[in-house]
This record gives structure tokens, C-alpha cells and sequence, in this order.
């Protein structure tokens, strides 16, 4: 996995028509796949812009228009791999993709995550489909020999059926109904009362990220948070997509990010993303 | 498909809309060989103000059907942060670089006009003129009277070809257009987005965006930017820049034959950094198919 | 859901969009048994002018995305055909009887509303001013001034309320609404549609409307229409009957948000004659879910 | 089948979702079925405003929006049959549609064909789809013990294929690939030639309508077509689909017709108008 100032790798130019491979269920979650042959390898927290092949368009008040964006999960033997919840017409449109259909990829996009910069372990941290990026994360630093806790948190039975997807992992769930009854940084918090001479790899909704980078400021531990943010292009065309900076500028979300440190961010709270 | 537009010569009629494709960006995220296939004839910037901007507050982007509510809020780092640090890089693009600088006054945009006039790399000013005069709280450029006055003090001032990209909020564009014209615009381009608004999900009024009302851009609108491209041409001898929900070389073909010269991509291209050539590879195709020729 | 509107009991705030229902044609399609499930709560005539108009050459009929532009150059009787044939038909709909007029002067307007004003069936006059003056080529409706002349000749000759049905091709809507409500309008109904041009397939610049250009309408102006009456519900005290691509009662409850008293339905009829009775039913269940009540 | 001045069949208001049943291909055409366990029995020559229940739009140029008109075949075992062919966005996304699908339906709508009025003997003759509504109208007029002859004009033969729909009929193609080489309006005159005591029935592209209102005019045949139009709605509404007729004034196909009489049209030929 890429250590700090490693270049993040570019995407080939424009979106390509790919293949939908075979397709999964854990729970509320699909994993998609599509073979991606002309195309690099992503890094850790890159993501791509997804639309649909055909009949992008038609469904929730004439919607989908824009791609949508998605963190690569892994990339596996039939290609790159994404997580999917169905929130609105764009995931309820790809999630019916099948095998054969065509898929229009832009990436991969975005800073990745980065390798601990000294001795320091890294804790992944993830909620809901913020589970997505810690997969190949966590392969990464499998690789890399540096194995670590990964920490997840869902809503209820339902959605934690998409923890399958990163083996050994630690569940919260708000109803309880799977592992620790309660938030997924109250793990994230036992962890670092352990040992916190760690790094910090998160991805999830808004709240669960303010609540990451609130935590780790306070114990001065530096984490990587990978971020939504409504976007309309992910290559850094429109300034849609920003969250405010701790110097009081905007970052792009989709080529300042989607991982920023927390360092640099002002809160992770925006109006209007996802809750 | 070359064309000529006030004296530029273009390899092809499609160029960008003015805040809708960061080339630096693209450059950081497609690699520098982005360059090599770079969709657009001529690079429009994003709007140039005096002072930086930090843009609006998020959230920026709402979709609505077959189209897009921006609230960007003309985020960028000021004349002299873009003189310093973004002209150099776009200077090195394949293409000639037209640069969009707006203000609220006349007397706010000479110093702008006047610094770009003296830069080499800047091939043509794009004045944005859908900037709300503060007296009167409507565009600049709705009103042909105030319009036509602020063209005329700009005009003198530069030797380089001058777009007015016109204001679609307006009841009489083609008056407007004729405005620009008589003070001395070598072109217009038309048109920028329709105001709109797009509510919060939980009601009550409240606005989604951040900066309360956004543009709408998109194919949803585009039969109006057509309608008025056509009215426009047919009062102006000046070349036009026509944009508006350009998706395939169907639409580009549609807004030359409308009357203009050349035709901007904006939205497409977020769906598709690669739209405009698609868009240019389509258009070549239908013209050759149906042997229309280029003006 | 029941509303007062300009002394009007109405069983919901569900109307017609003019022009975008023939209840005629209805009960003919339908049969009679429509009046018992019929969607609005008041009906919006079509246009009715002084003379009987056959209206435009076909096509009258484009489709775009999310959206529609017609150029169907409003066919009616004339006034004397309307009130002998259509008026006694009408009369016996189950709801408020509204009719839209329109002429292009203050002159040919007033035998119409005199006329009107004559007829216990008609329990309110809608004024439709997106009519070309002669002079000016522009609306009538896009000058305040000229708006605010022509609304005070109409005023004095009925004591029915009067609406006043704004165009959108206009620079400061929210000036011509006050302009309405100085002269004596009793409520602003908005927006018509927009000004859109339809290309021919064959290309080169041929317009595909026998009409020439045409009136888009859809969802794909609905964030324009909020804004226009965000806009104008923010200028004026009189009530507002909003309008433009409202598809489901999320659609209305937005526009009743942004200060609207009635929302009618349009081209969203056209995909379901129904379409305003579930968009009534939706509206009732938001609300129920949200507490939120009628103005 | 109903006599002149027979009321039409009127639709259940609104529109009313279908569950499509086996669909059939004939060369260019395709055969959409959808029980309609709720509405009346169309007359010949009726239609319905068709949409897919789910996607209507995102196809070429985000479109359709609108309904699509579409004359009624049949109704057979399997419900209501319509008879299309990919033309563009909307015909393209319902001939998709598969067994189970929902169908948007609103109909019966419009005017059908009336019985002839005195002895004079029935001619079909139909181009392309314009087939469709004279299946029902066959079926009618056997059914009355009416026989007539079909005659049916097609593109070519992946196109004459279609007149597998109507058994018995005789077929002119345009590029003589099946049965007459020329015109169907060549073998209607050869018909009337032979007995012109007729009423001629007839529903295709607008030239072959103009032609053959024409040829019944100079005649003195009377003739009822079945013609197309843009249409929004179907029912009236927004004055869209007219046509010019005689008298100076238009006609709303779909309210008016879409069965007129010939002798009150000025022409079929309306720019625009599928040629
Ligand atoms: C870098 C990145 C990586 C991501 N990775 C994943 C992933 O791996 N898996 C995954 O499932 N999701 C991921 N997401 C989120 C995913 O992109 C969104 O869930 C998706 O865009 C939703 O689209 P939709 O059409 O289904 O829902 P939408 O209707 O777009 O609703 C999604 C959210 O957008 C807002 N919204 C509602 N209406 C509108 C509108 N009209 N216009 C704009 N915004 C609106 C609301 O906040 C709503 O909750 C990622 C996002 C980013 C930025
Ligand atoms: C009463 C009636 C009965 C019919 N019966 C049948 C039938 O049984 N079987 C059958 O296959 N068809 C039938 N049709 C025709 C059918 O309705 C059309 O083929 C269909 O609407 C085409 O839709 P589309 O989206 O596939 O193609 P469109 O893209 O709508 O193109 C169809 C035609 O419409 C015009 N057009 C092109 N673009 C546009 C646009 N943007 N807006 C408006 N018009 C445009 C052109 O003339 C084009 O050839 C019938 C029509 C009517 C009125
Ligand atoms: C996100 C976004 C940002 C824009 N920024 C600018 C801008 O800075 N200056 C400007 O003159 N126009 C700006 N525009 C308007 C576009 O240049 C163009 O006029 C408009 O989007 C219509 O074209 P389209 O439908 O192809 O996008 C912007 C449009 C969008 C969507
Ligand atoms: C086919 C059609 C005909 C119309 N005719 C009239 C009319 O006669 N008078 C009028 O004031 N508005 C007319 N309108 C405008 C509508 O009343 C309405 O203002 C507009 O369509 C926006 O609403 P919608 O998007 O819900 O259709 C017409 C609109 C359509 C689509
Ligand atoms: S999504 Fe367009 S700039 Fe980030
Ligand atoms: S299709 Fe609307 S009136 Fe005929």
C-alpha cells in the first residue's frame, strides 16, 4: 500500500463501458463486479464514478442523471468490486444490474489512503458502507505485514450481514442485535484506550467521521477519513463536492480527497450529506 | 471542422462553459496526458473575480430530471492568485485559453480586463455578466441599457476578441444581445443557467442548496437555450457561443444550425470528461453524413 | 386539505394548469362517471380569446427530457362559442368554474371579462398576459408597467377575483407580480411556460413545431418555477397558485412551501388523466406524516 | 363490431398498471399481451396510451416521457395484444419489457371503425403496424359474418413477417421480397377494379393513407382511416394531435378519431407525421 507522497494513480481519461460480472447480497448490501481490463490498479480509498450502461435516467422523479460515486471494495477475480446500499435511484439502479449488462466507469479517482508513516498500528473504523474502502485497506496492509483491527458499525441485523465482507472484523450495532450494542467509536475508543499509538482509518456517514475526528484530535492520534460529499463530476470539474477546511478554504472532496487527514478539516458535518 | 472565430483559429467548433472543466484538475486526475486528448477546441476558465472567493457554502450540487442545481458560488483565487498560479499551467494546454472574469461594477472590472489584455497566454475575454447589480438586485446583464454601458467601458481597454456571455433571466435576450453588440462585443455566448431552486427534503421551505437558489443546467433545458440562441442570432452579426444541455452531436448540430459558431459543452462533461470529443466525433459524422459544412 | 382561496371553499388545493385539461373531452373519453372522480378542486378553463382561434398547424407536439414543448397557438370557440357550447357543459362540473382569458390589449380584453363577469357559473377570472403586445414583440406580462396598466383596465369590470397568470420570460418576475398586485389582482398564478425552440430532424435550422417556436412544460422547469415563486411569494401578500412540472405530492407540498396557496397540474395529466388525484392523495398523506397544515 | 352511432367504449379513468404476459416476435414486429382483467372490450380500432411501469425514461435523449398511443391487435388468451415496432426511445423500452413487467395502460380511448352502413363489402388494407388495428377489425367483421380481404403493405420481409398476424391476407412489399412487388394502395385499386361496392377500411403511414383517401375520393368509396399522431395524452387534453380536416378546422385524432371518415379530412399528410 502507497506511503505518503506516493503519486495516487490516475485514471485512464474519460468513463469506459465495462461488463457486469457476478453479483452478491450480504444483507442490505450488493457487491457488484466488473472486469476492468484496460484499466490500472486502484489504490486503497480511490474510488470510481458509476452509471449504468443503459436506462441511466427514468426512475425517483425522472433521476438518476449524474454517474454516482463509489469506493472500490476490492478488486477480485472478476474485477473490481463494489458495495452497494440502495438509498435512492441511482444505487436502486445499479443494484439491478446483472451479468452481461454494461457499466460506465470513470476512475480510479481521488487520494487514497497512505501507509502509517512510523511504528504506529493502524485501526480501521467503518460504518455502513464506509465499510467499502477498508477492504482493500485491510488487504493492503495484509500485504504489507501489517495486520490490524477493523471495527465496524451498522444500523441493525440487516446491514451487519455486510461485515462477511472484511473477515475478523469487530461489529456495533445501534439495535444490538449483532455484536456490541452501541456505536461503533465506543470500539474505536476501547481500542485506542489500548494503545494508541495508532493511526486512524475511517470511512462512514458524516456523524460517525465528525465523531472519528473529534476523538483522535482529542488523543492527539492521526487519522485518515474518507468522505462523501454529493458530487456531480469526481474529477474535479464542478467545486460541488467540497467540505469545509480547517483553514476555513473548501477541499474538493473527489481530488483533495475522498481521504483527508482530519488535521486539515474543519468538521466533517455538512448539511445535506447523508446523515 | 475548423472555424475560424474572431480571428481564432479553432480545429473544431466544440469548447467548454465556463466553470464546468478544471484542466488542472483533469491534469491530477487523469494524468498529463490528459493534454493529448483534450476534448475542446479552446479552454474557457471558470470565472475570475477581483478579490479570491471561497465559493458558497455546501451542500453546492442538487439533480434534478435530466439536469443539474449548482450553487458553486464562483469559488477561485482572486486575479492575482489565478495570474500566479493557474494562467501558468493553463498557458501549457494544446489549446488557446479564453479567459471569464465577471464583477459587479464596471469600474471593479477595468483593473481585471486591463491585466488579462497584457497577458500573451489569454486568447479572448469572456465577460460573465449574470452578476446582480447591487443596487438594483437583478443581473447586469438583464437590462440592455446597463448592459450596453458596461460593455462600452470595458471595450477600450483590450485589443482581444470580447464574448458577453448573456443572462437567460431576462425578458428580451435578443434586445440584450443587440446591446452587447452596438457597444462593441466581438461575440456572445448564451446561455448560463436558469435560476432555480431545490428544496430540502424535509420541507418547510427551507433551501437545499447552500447559497439558497442554484443554476440549472442540463439537457432539461435545453429547447429554451435553443430558442434563444435562434432569436438572438437573428438580431446579431457577431459570432455566437451556444450552450445549453449539449449531450450528443445531434445537440452541437442543433445549435450551429440555430446560429452559432461555436457551441460550449458544460454538464455533459461531468457524466464524461471525454463528452466534448465524443460530442466533436458525433458532429463531424452527422455533418459529413448530411454534407453541411461549417460558417 | 380544505383551503380558502380569494373567497373560494376549496375541497383541496389540487387545480388544473389552463390548457392542460378539456373536461369536455374527458367525459367524452372517460365517461360521464369522471365527475365523480374528478382530480381538481376547481377547474382552470383553456385560454379563451375574443375570436375562435383554430390554433397552429401541426405538429403541435415535441418531446424532450423530462418535459414537453407545445405550440398548440390556443384553438378555442371565441368567447360567444364558449359561452353558448362549452360554458353550459362546464357549468355542471362537480367544482369552481375557472376561466382563462386573454387578449393583446386592455381594449380587446374587456368585452371578455364584462362578459364573464355577466356569469354566475364563472367563480373567477384568470388573466393570461404571456401574450406578444403587438408593438413590442415582447409578453404583455414582461413589463410591469405595461402589466400594471393592463390589470387596472380589467380590474373595475368584475368583482370576481381576478388571477393573474404571470410569464416566466420575464427579468424580475417578482417586480411584475407587485406590479399585478398594485393594480388590484386578487392572487398570480405562475408559471406558464417557457420560451423553447423543437429542431426538425432534417437539421439545418428548420423548427419541427408548425408553429415555429413553442412553450416547454415538465418536470424539467420545476426547480425554475420554485424559484419564481419563492421569489414572488416573497414580494407579494396576495395568494399564489403555483405551477410547472408538479408530478407527485412531494412536487405540490414543495410549492406550498415556497408560499403557493393552490398548486396546479399540467403536462403531468397528460401521463395519467388521474395524476391530480394522486398528487392530492400524496399531498394528504405528507402532510398527515409531517403535521404540517393549509395555509 | 359496432354500427355507426354505436357509442364508443369508454376507458375506466386514469391509467391503470398491467402485468405484461408472453410477448411474440414477427420479423420486425414485436407482440405485447397484458390481461386486462378490470377494463371493458375495445372496439376495432380503439388504442391505448402504453407505458412501461418502471423506466420510462433514460433512453435516448433521457426521453420518453410521455405515453405512447398504440392501436389494439387483439384481445386474445392472454389479454389485450398491441402490435409495435422499435422506432425510437418508447418503442424501444416497452418491446423490453418481459412476462411480469408492469405496463402502464389508459384505454380504450378514441373512435373506432363502424360496420358498413348498407351492403357494400369491407376492405382492409394496412401498412406496417397500421396492420394492428385490422386484426380486431377481421375478427369483428368474421365474427359478423362479413368476410373481407386484407391487404397489407410492408417495408420488406423481415417487416412482411407481420402479416402472419392476420392469416389470409395478401401482402405487397416494397422491395418485392414477399408477395407484390409495389405499393399496397396498387392492390386496393385492383380490388376496387374488380367490385367497388366497398367501404375501404385502412390504418398505415401517412402517404399511404393520403393514397389511399385519394384513390376512395376519386371513387367515391367511402373510407374510414385510422390515422397517427404525436400524441401527449389520448384523451383529449392538450390539443396536440390534430389534423387538418375539410372544413378549414382540426381534428384531435385522439378524441375525434382516431377512425375518421375521408371525406372529412383535407389531407393525411401532416409534417411531422411519420411519413
Ligand atoms: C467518494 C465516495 C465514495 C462512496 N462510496 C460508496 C460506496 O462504496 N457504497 C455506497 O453505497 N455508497 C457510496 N457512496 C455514496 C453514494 O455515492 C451515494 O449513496 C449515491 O450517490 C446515492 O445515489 P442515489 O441516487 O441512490 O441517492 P440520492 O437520491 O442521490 O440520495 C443520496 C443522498 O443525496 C442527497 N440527495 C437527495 N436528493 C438529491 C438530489 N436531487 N440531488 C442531490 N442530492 C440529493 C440526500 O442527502 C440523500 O440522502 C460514496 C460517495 C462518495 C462521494
Ligand atoms: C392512434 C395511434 C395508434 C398507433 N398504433 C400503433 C401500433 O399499433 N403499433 C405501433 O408500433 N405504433 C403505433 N402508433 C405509433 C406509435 O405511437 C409511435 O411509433 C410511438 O409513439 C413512437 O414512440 P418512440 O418513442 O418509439 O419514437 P419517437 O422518438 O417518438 O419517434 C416517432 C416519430 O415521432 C417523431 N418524433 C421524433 N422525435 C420526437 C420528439 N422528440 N417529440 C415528438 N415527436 C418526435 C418523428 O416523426 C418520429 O418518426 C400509433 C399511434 C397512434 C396515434
Ligand atoms: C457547476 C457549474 C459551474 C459553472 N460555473 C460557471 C462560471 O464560473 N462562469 C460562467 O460564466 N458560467 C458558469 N456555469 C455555466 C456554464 O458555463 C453553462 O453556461 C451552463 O452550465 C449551460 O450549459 P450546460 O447545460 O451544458 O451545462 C457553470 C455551470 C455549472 C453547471
Ligand atoms: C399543451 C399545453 C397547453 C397549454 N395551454 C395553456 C393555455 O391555454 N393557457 C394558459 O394560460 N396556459 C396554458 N398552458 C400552460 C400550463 O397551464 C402551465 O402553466 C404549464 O404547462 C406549466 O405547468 P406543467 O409543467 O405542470 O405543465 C399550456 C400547457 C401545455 C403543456
Ligand atoms: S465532484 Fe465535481 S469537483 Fe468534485
Ligand atoms: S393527444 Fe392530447 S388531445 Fe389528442
Amino acid at each position: 500500500m502507497p506511503v505518503a507522497g506516493t503519486p495516487r494513480t490516475t485514471a485512464p481519461p474519460g468513463r469506459r463501458l465495462l461488463t457486469v460480472g457476478p453479483r452478491a447480497e450480504y444483507g442490505a448490501y450488493i457487491v457488484l463486479s466488473a472486469a476492468d481490463l484496460d484499466g490500472p490498479l486502484p489504490q486503497p480509498g480511490q474510488f470510481y464514478m458509476l452509471a449504468a450502461g443503459e436506462r441511466w435516467g427514468g426512475g425517483e422523479d425522472e433521476r438518476p442523471y449524474l454517474p454516482r460515486a463509489f469506493s472500490v471494495l476490492r478488486v477480485g477475480e472478476h474485477g473490481l468490486e463494489f458495495m452497494l446500499e440502495r438509498v435512492g435511484p441511482g444505487t436502486t439502479r445499479l443494484a439491478e444490474l446483472a451479468p452481461g449488462d454494461g457499466l460506465w466507469v470513470t476512475g480510479p479517482l481521488g487520494q487514497g489512503f497512505t501507509a502509517p508513516e512510523d511504528e504506529r498500528r493502524a485501526v480501521l473504523c467503518g460504518g455502513g458502507v464506509g465499510t467499502a474502502p477498508l477492504a482493500l485497506l485491510q488487504d493492503g496492509l495484509r500485504v504489507a505485514e501489517r495486520p490490524a483491527p477493523v471495527l465496524l458499525g451498522f444500523r441493525d441485523h440487516a446491514h451487519a450481514l455486510g461485515a462477511a465482507l472484511i473477515p475478523g472484523s469487530r461489529v456495533a450495532t445501534d439495535d444490538g442485535s449483532v455484536g456490541h450494542h452501541g456505536l461503533v467509536t465506543e470500539l474505536l475508543a476501547d481500542e485506542l484506550d489500548d494503545n494508541d499509538h495508532a493511526v486512524v482509518y475511517a470511512c462512514g456517514p458524516p456523524a460517525m467521521l465528525e465523531a472519528v475526528r473529534a476523538l483522535c484530535a482529542a488523543r492527539e492520534v492521526p487519522c485518515q477519513l474518507a468522505l462523501e460529499a454529493g458530487m456531480a463530476c469526481g474529477f474535479g470539474a464542478c467545486f460541488g463536492c467540497v467540505v469545509p477546511a480547517a483553514d476555513g478554504s473548501y477541499l474538493r472532496v473527489c481530488v483533495d480527497g475522498p481521504v483527508i487527514g482530519g488535521e486539515r478539516l474543519d468538521t466533517c458535518l455538512v448539511a445535506g450529506h447523508a446523515a | 471542422m475548423s472555424v475560424t472565430f474572431c480571428g481564432l483559429e479553432l480545429v473544431h467548433p466544440i469548447v467548454n462553459g465556463s466553470g464546468t472543466f478544471d484542466a488542472i484538475a483533469a491534469r491530477q486526475a487523469f494524468g498529463p496526458g490528459f493534454d493529448d486528448v483534450f476534448p475542446f477546441s479552446a479552454y474557457v476558465s471558470k470565472t475570475i473575480t477581483a478579490a479570491p472567493r471561497a465559493g458558497n457554502p455546501p451542500p453546492r450540487l442538487f439533480e434534478v430530471p435530466a439536469g443539474l442545481i449548482n450553487s458553486i458560488g464562483l469559488p477561485n483565487k482572486g486575479l492575482d492568485g489565478w495570474l500566479a498560479s493557474d494562467l501558468p499551467q493553463l498557458a501549457t494546454l494544446p489549446v488557446p485559453l479564453i479567459t471569464n472574469v465577471m464583477a459587479n461594477s464596471a469600474q471593479e472590472i477595468l483593473p481585471l480586463v486591463d491585466a488579462l489584455d497584457d497577458r500573451p497566454e489569454v486568447a479572448a475575454i469572456e465577460l460573465n455578466v449574470s452578476c446582480p447589480n447591487v443596487r438594483t438586485g437583478l443581473d447586469i446583464g438583464s437590462d440592455a441599457g446597463e448592459l450596453g454601458r458596461f460593455v462600452s467601458a470595458v471595450r477600450p481597454r483590450t485589443t482581444k476578441p470580447l464574448i458577453v456571455k448573456l443572462t437567460p433571466n431576462a425578458a428580451d435576450v435578443p434586445g440584450i444581445a443587440r446591446a452587447a453588440e452596438a457597444a462593441g462585443a466581438d461575440a456572445v455566448s448564451l446561455l448560463n443557467t436558469l435560476r432555480a431552486f431545490a428544496p430540502a427534503p424535509g420541507g418547510a421551505g427551507a433551501a437545499w442548496l447552500g447559497g439558497e437558489t442554484g443554476g440549472m443546467s442540463g439537457p432539461a433545458l435545453r429547447a429554451v437555450a435553443l430558442a434563444q440562441v435562434r432569436a438572438v442570432a437573428a438580431c446579431v452579426a457577431i459570432p455566437i457561443v451556444g450552450m445549453g444541455g449539449v449531450a450528443s452531436g445531434r445537440d452541437a448540430r442543433a445549435f450551429l444550425d440555430a446560429g452559432a459558431t461555436l457551441v460550449a459543452v458544460g454538464t455533459e462533461s461531468f457524466r464524461d470528461a471525454l463528452a466534448g470529443a465524443r460530442i466533436r466525433d458525433e458532429l463531424a459524422e452527422l455533418s459529413a453524413n448530411t454534407g453541411l459544412v461549417f460558417s
